[in-house]
């Protein structure tokens, strides 16, 4: 081999990668911060404990009520004895109410830590709906997807923060189990066979949730005292919303916190 | 290399001559005893004219290449309400000149070879991938221009064929300065075997062709619906 | 060995061309204007192809049988081939196959290359994983506009319509059957929400695929033949690869009379 | 350029040691033998696939034994989902397509037999070779590895039609890192296959022999020289569309995901205006010609076999070598009639449909000279001979139904439908499987010189054969009905009358997967117990047949043969033989 030859081969390809480590464009990649350790829950004292209840109520006119067309799949029409089915998100109760509203300590507990409960959340499919239609589960708290129609559906959450999934059930099959590992408010659920079919999960880290129901009333027990921010999340007119309060429980305290919706725009 | 002579038949010799019908190279007229390349793994040495059949033909599969990609411009640009053309950066043309120049330094030290000028050869070697690199250099400068601009390769889908096609032309004209480099290296022995210039010429075809295959992509980047 | 060759051969040949013969399996109704012709180009094709089968199978068992080796030493016939016979088969060959081809012209000119007659009734269909929806102009006769952001399946709003603010969607009527009166030229307007779907309707003899992006006019009329069978209803299915849903993906096509389908759909405008 | 300066010291002496020999190898033998094996492996698994599927649509509720333990998401409990029954539909073909039928005829038998039957010592290119092969076995490492990928293998078909293989997770399981792998297998795969086409141009018009005019190239020879050309130019334009795909789906480029899309309640606000039709016919520009790329090195093997075994030259050479010429060339023209009802424009389709039915006639032209090589023969029925007449049966049996699908008219209720799937299936799939058999019995001595054992050959032959009839015929019927392709399972009371002959198809498709069984016991069993095989077993013309079986390093000994003769030169008047060897200076008054 030559020496020189050799030589300046290597100054003309040192150039050629200066050149190119010059036009690189800079890029940083964002790790997200990722939590493995097993969470070791703080004590709570449970002789303080308190708690907070409140109503959530309809303000103004109730939306027009949203017929569901399941003609496509006659399994789903039959289950409902051909009655006609209307979407959840349009549901008033009789007393002004709002059911499926979630309702959760938003900030103020970020000081304890809690284990996620070994139960699951059980999301039931029937007659082509969710039930229920809007749920809570705690980080990494198993979501027990199970079917009790006579045909196929697919699980489809469409997360933002969690990794996004999307199985098959064929009637029959075993049920899916699933674990959300962040937070989130909230995630839809989806059955692309079934496209008017939606379910709501909320995930969040601590315990402290409630759902309202046919009476539009929550409780969120067990709150240590401290000063927390309660959101109430609700899709009313299909459309999702959120308001914040803050409260202050003192030891043994119980709070009320009512909150108003209207259907958005 | 004794499996290099022909071996005559060891029957009777055919009566007719055309019975052999000549050599096999009905394409080349002089095929089998052409010229002598170094031997296979296997022995016989390969023609000298096997390697640019080679290399015509990778040509073509990239031509096709380029192909598919020209009719995906073609017919992307046809169909589409969201082609915003972008106004390609002047140090292009730079490029352009650039490139050319390398082909023409190539051509200069093929002549010197062929004139036997082995020092004269090689310089002009370093000439051409000089050129190249600067070519290459040149091609990533132009793309900072347009990132700077905001102009990445999902802006527009005239920017994404821009990125494409300028991407795979310099990935293939990396490949040519690889073969530059290999070249250089060599450059002495070639000199000293007049065999080895084959390599040469083989080298100098993909190169003029990247050259020209350029030129194409300008106008076709250049030339508005 | 050979014997066995040329029976199985030949038995295959047979009972092969018999199922057909006998049509055992054979297109459903038809229940279009345009489907009888196409049934027709289909059987001539049929026929022309199981000659050309019978004949080739039957050939290679009779050669295969004919000529096997007997061992009694008879040397092959030397043949490089006959030009002139070559030349013949490969010129009927032709004729037979492109002729075949030009015949089925008419055809494919009458369902594609002229619109649907003036008057034909305007639906759109929308496929999106995995299910057909259907809209209907209303009486004003015009679609109204599709807002992206307002397309939210879980309160049917599928195809984003914004009837508060929008005048043409107001009367528009969104339906998940598609509903069509007899003997009306129909057009259908495809547009997918998000992969490629496909429309077949095997009674109706038509099929298409819908592709995102772009939106695919069709047109067909029913027959009266369509309310003799199963009510009515047929099934429209996707035929193209969509997604994990995809062997589920169908919806129904309910050919009525005139006077039910208006107040068939006058029933889905006061669902909506 | 890399093969333009093989620096190899001691040349002439095959390499030492298992790795250099066995491994990377540079001996076309070797590589053809790597191919053969690797298209073999394929094959088993593409099989498997196909009958998991068949289990599945017939007992849609079965718990399918050890499924749950290759995939506990795909198949819970055993329990195969719709999803994972599209991702195995998907495999199989990609598999079969490109692993099996792009590589057996071709990849395998091609680089072991076209440079000995040219009268070579190897492949113009050794070093590109290997890399050929390599750049072949990652790319199939690539696509089984989105078997083990958390949201499952890709479910799109082995055509992968964008916008659902361009828009990420977000349509589906399998479309995430599974259609990455996909893609990327496939673009490696289109690597490979470059580097072996224009190594098998330059090695077929640069290497050929003293007297081995391109008029005495065995057919074998023909086609595949003709195969590489058409994979020359269709396997480059895949490779683009593969490019385009993927920035598609990772670049955020918008070459074919149109603007607007909603998929699972998301807006993709990130693409604008492409063309999902601009990838099918991106796409089928070389699927079309893929089609012939499988089938037409399957013709060249089956005219070999037949003259051979038939003791007669084949009948029209020349028809035969102009008619693999048009199909090379008319293949490029068609590609369209696979988009009939795409959405295209109606009248292009009827101008491929014109293209499709003239490509018809140089198919109908080599199916009329097989019979005519046929006539007046004497027949050997060996097993290759019982493959290669299977072949032409069911040539003429898959071809006729391509008349149907090619007029646009009667394809429209037709396309999608399972009559395709037996159209395809016999005159691609089986045939060209059907030649890899003829193949493999023909060349076995040659290659691992021993013979195959002829009884289990004939087992496996009719086992074989009349099971593909009863799998594949009764798909022209459903198609008739209006049975639809690619679904999992069939739920609507329209289908539920056609499930006993989907159950009878099942069984014949266990039938016949078990009867494979037989035939690889007998390719290992024959490769060390076999009886011991001649140069010559078969009384055949072309230059394999010259040398050792198997072959020496170098092919020929160093002594290279000159050409004499055409490649059939059987049963003529006068020779001393039956036959006359292609390199036999024995001059016969009446030859040609």
């Amino acid at each position: 081999m030559n020496k020189r030859h050799l030589l300046a081969l290597a100054f003309v390809v040192s150039l050629a990668l200066f050149l190119i480590a010059c036009s690189k464009k800079e890029e940083t990649t964002e790790q997200p911060a990722e939590t493995t350790t097993a969470v070791q829950p703080t004590p709570i004292d449970q002789s303080t404990v308190g708690e907070v209840t409140g109503k959530v109520s309809f303000d103004g006119t109730k939306p027009k009520p949203h017929q569901i067309m399941m003609d496509q799949d006659p399994a789903c029409v039959k289950a409902h004895g051909g009655k006609p089915v209307y979407a959840e998100d349009d549901e008033v109760n009789g007393n002004g109410t709002l059911p499926n509203v979630f309702v959760y300590v938003k900030s103020g507990a970020e000081n304890y830590t809690f284990a996620a409960p070994s139960d699951p959340v059980v999301l039931d499919q029937k007659g082509c709906m969710y039930d229920p239609h809007v749920l809570g589960v705690m980080v990494d708290q198993t979501l027990k997807v199970v079917s009790s129609d006579p045909t196929t559906h697919n699980i489809h959450p469409m997360p933002k923060d969690n990794r996004e999934w999307n199985m098959s059930q064929p009637p029959g099959a075993a049920p899916i189990e699933q674990k959300f590992a962040r937070p989130e408010i909230m995630i839809p659920v989806k059955c692309n066979q079934h496209p008017w079919m939606r379910a709501y999960v909320g995930v969040v880290k601590n315990p402290f949730f409630s759902v309202t129901g046919s009476d539009g009333t929550f409780s969120i027990k067990g709150l240590p005292p401290g000063t927390y921010t309660v959101e109430a999340w609700t899709a009313v007119g299909g459309t999702p919303q959120t308001q914040d309060q803050t409260v202050t429980i003192g030891p043994k305290e119980s709070k009320t916190v009512d909150f108003s919706f209207k259907a958005a725009s | 290399m004794a499996s290099t002579v022909l071996t005559p038949p060891k029957h009777r010799a055919p009566s007719k001559s055309d019975s052999i019908g000549g050599n096999g190279h009905g394409w080349d007229g002089d095929g089998f005893g052409g010229g002598r390349g170094e031997p296979s793994p296997a022995g016989r040495p390969i023609p000298l004219h096997a390697y640019r059949m080679g290399m015509y033909m990778a040509l073509a599969a990239i031509l096709m290449v380029f192909a598919a990609f020209t009719s995906a411009l073609v017919v992307r640009r046809g169909i589409s309400n969201d082609w915003v053309p972008t106004a390609l950066p002047g140090l292009l043309y730079l490029n352009t000149v650039i490139l050319l120049a390398s082909s023409a330094t190539l051509e200069l030290s093929r002549r010197a070879l062929t004139a036997g000028r082995g020092e004269a050869f090689a310089q002009w070697l370093y000439a051409t991938l000089v050129l190249g690199l600067a070519f290459i250099g040149g091609q990533l400068l132009a793309w900072r221009e347009l990132v700077a601009r905001g102009v990445y390769l999902s802006t527009n889908p005239s920017s994404s064929f821009f990125y494409l096609l300028t991407s795979a032309h310099g990935i293939h004209l990396l490949g040519g300065i690889g073969g530059l480099i290999y070249l250089v290296l060599r450059a002495r022995r070639i000199v000293s075997a007049a065999k080895q210039r084959t390599i040469v010429e083989i080298a100098a075809l993909y190169w003029h062709f990247m050259d020209g295959l350029w030129i194409y992509l300008l106008l076709l980047l250049t030339v508005r619906s | 060995m050979a014997l066995a060759v040329a029976l199985v051969v030949t038995l295959i040949t047979l009972i092969s061309v018999g199922i057909f013969v006998a049509k055992v399996y054979w297109f459903p109704v038809d229940i279009s204007t345009h489907g009888a012709a196409m049934d027709h180009q289909f059987l001539l094709t049929l026929i022309i192809c199981g000659v050309i089968f019978v004949a080739a199978q039957l050939g290679l068992a009779y050669f295969v049988w004919r000529y096997r080796d007997k061992g009694d030493g008879r040397k092959a016939t030397y043949s490089h081939g006959n030009n002139k016979l070559e030349a013949t088969w490969t010129i009927a060959a032709a004729i037979v196959f492109i002729g075949l081809n030009f015949l089925g012209y008419n055809i494919w000119a009458k369902m594609h290359f002229t619109g649907a007659a003036p008057g034909a009734l305007k639906i759109q269909v929308q496929a999106q994983q995995f299910a057909f929806y259907f809209r209907y102009p209303g009486p004003d006769g015009e679609f109204g506009p599709t807002h992206l952001e307002k397309v939210d399946d879980a309160i049917g709003n599928f195809f984003g319509l914004d009837r508060a603010h929008d005048q043409a969607s107001k009367d528009d009527i969104v339906t998940a059957t598609l509903g069509i009166p007899v003997n009306r030229p129909v057009e259908l307007i495809l547009r997918s929400q998000d992969v490629e779907h496909s429309f077949f309707v095997r009674e109706l003899r038509m099929q298409q695929d819908i592709v995102p992006g772009m939106e695919i006019p069709i047109h067909f009329t029913a027959t009266e033949e369509a309310l003799k069978h199963n009510g009515g209803r047929y099934e429209i299915v996707c035929t193209q690869l969509c997604g994990l849903g995809h062997y589920k993906m169908r919806a129904f096509l309910q050919v009525m009379t005139e006077q039910d389908y208006e107040k068939w759909l006058q029933t889905q405008a006061a669902a909506q | 350029m890399a093969e333009a300066h093989a620096p190899t010291a001691h040349a002439q002496h095959a390499p030492q040691g298992f790795i250099r020999k066995y491994i990377f190898s540079l001996d076309h033998k070797v590589i053809g033998k790597q191919y053969y094996f690797l298209a073999l492996f394929s094959v088993f698994v593409g099989l498997l696939l196909s009958i998991l599927m068949r289990w599945h649509l017939v007992w849609p509720d079965a718990h399918i034994p050890l499924l749950d333990k290759l995939s506990p998401v795909g198949a819970p409990g055993g329990l195969m989902t719709p999803e994972y029954y599209l991702s195995l539909m998907t495999m199989h073909g990609t598999i079969m397509i490109f692993f099996v039928l792009t590589t057996a005829p071709q990849s395998g038998f091609g680089n072991y037999f076209l440079p000995i039957q040219i009268g070579a010592e190897d492949m113009a290119f050794p070093r590109l070779n290997m890399l050929s092969f390599w750049v072949t076995l990652a790319a199939l490492l690539t696509l089984l590895s989105s078997f083990f990928v958390s949201d499952g293998p890709p479910l799109a078909g082995w055509t992968a039609y964008p916008p659902l293989s361009a828009v990420g997770s977000v349509s589906g399981p399998g479309e995430g890192l599974g259609q990455d792998l996909w893609v990327i297998s496939i673009a490696l795969f289109c690597v490979g296959a470059l580097l072996g086409a224009l190594n098998f141009i330059a090695t077929t018009l640069e290497l050929r022999t003293r007297g081995m005019k391109l008029m005495r190239l065995p057919l074998t020879c023909w086609a595949w020289f003709i195969t590489a050309i058409v994979g020359l130019l269709s396997f480059a334009v895949l490779f683009a569309a593969g490019v385009l795909l993927l920035l598609d789906r990772v670049g955020g480029t918008s070459f074919f995901v149109p603007a607007g899309l909603i998929v699972s309640d998301k807006i993709l606000s990130n693409h604008s205006g492409g063309s999902p039709l601009l990838y099918q016919h991106l796409f089928w520009f070389f699927g079309h010609p893929e089609v012939y790329i499988a089938i037409l090195p399957g013709m060249g093997i089956t005219s070999h076999i037949l003259s051979c075994f038939s003791r007669k030259p084949i009948f029209g050479y020349r028809a035969m070598t102009y008619s693999l010429m048009a199909i090379g060339f008319l293949s490029f023209t068609v590609w369209g009639h696979h988009m009939f009802v795409s959405g295209m424009s109606p009248y292009t389709a009827f101008a491929f449909s014109v293209m499709t039915m003239a490509i018809g006639v140089p198919s109908a032209i080599k199916t009329f000279n097989w019979l005519g090589t046929l006539w007046g023969g004497r027949l050997r029925l060996t097993t290759a001979m019982l493959f290669s007449i299977g072949f032409v049966s069911l040539f003429v049996s898959g071809g006729l139904s391509g008349l149907f699908l090619a007029q646009p008219p009667v394809d429209v209720n037709l396309h999608a439908t399972y009559f395709v799937v037996g159209h395809f299936h016999l005159v691609m799939g089986v045939a060209a499987i059907f030649a890899m058999f003829g193949g493999t019995f023909y060349w076995f001595p040659k290659m691992f010189g021993r013979m195959m054992n002829e009884t289990l050959g004939k087992i496996h032959f009719w086992l074989t054969f009349v099971g593909v009839y009863a799998i594949f015929m009764p798909m022209h019927y459903l198609g008739v009905e209006g049975n639809v392709r690619r679904y999992s399972t069939f739920i609507d009371d329209f289908m539920q009358p056609l499930l006993p002959v989907h159950k009878f198809m099942s069984i014949w498709a266990f039938i016949v997967g078990g009867a494979q069984l037989i035939f690889i016991f007998n390719l290992f069993w024959s490769m060390f117990k076999g009886e011991k095989a001649g140069i010559n077993p078969w009384e055949s013309t072309s230059l394999e047949w010259t040398v050792p079986s198997p072959p020496p390093h170098d092919n020929f000994a160093g002594k290279i043969p000159v050409v004499y003769h055409g490649p059939y030169e059987y049963g003529v008047p006068g020779a001393e033989k039956d036959y006359i060897m292609q390199d036999s200076p024995e001059v016969v008054a009446e030859s040609h």
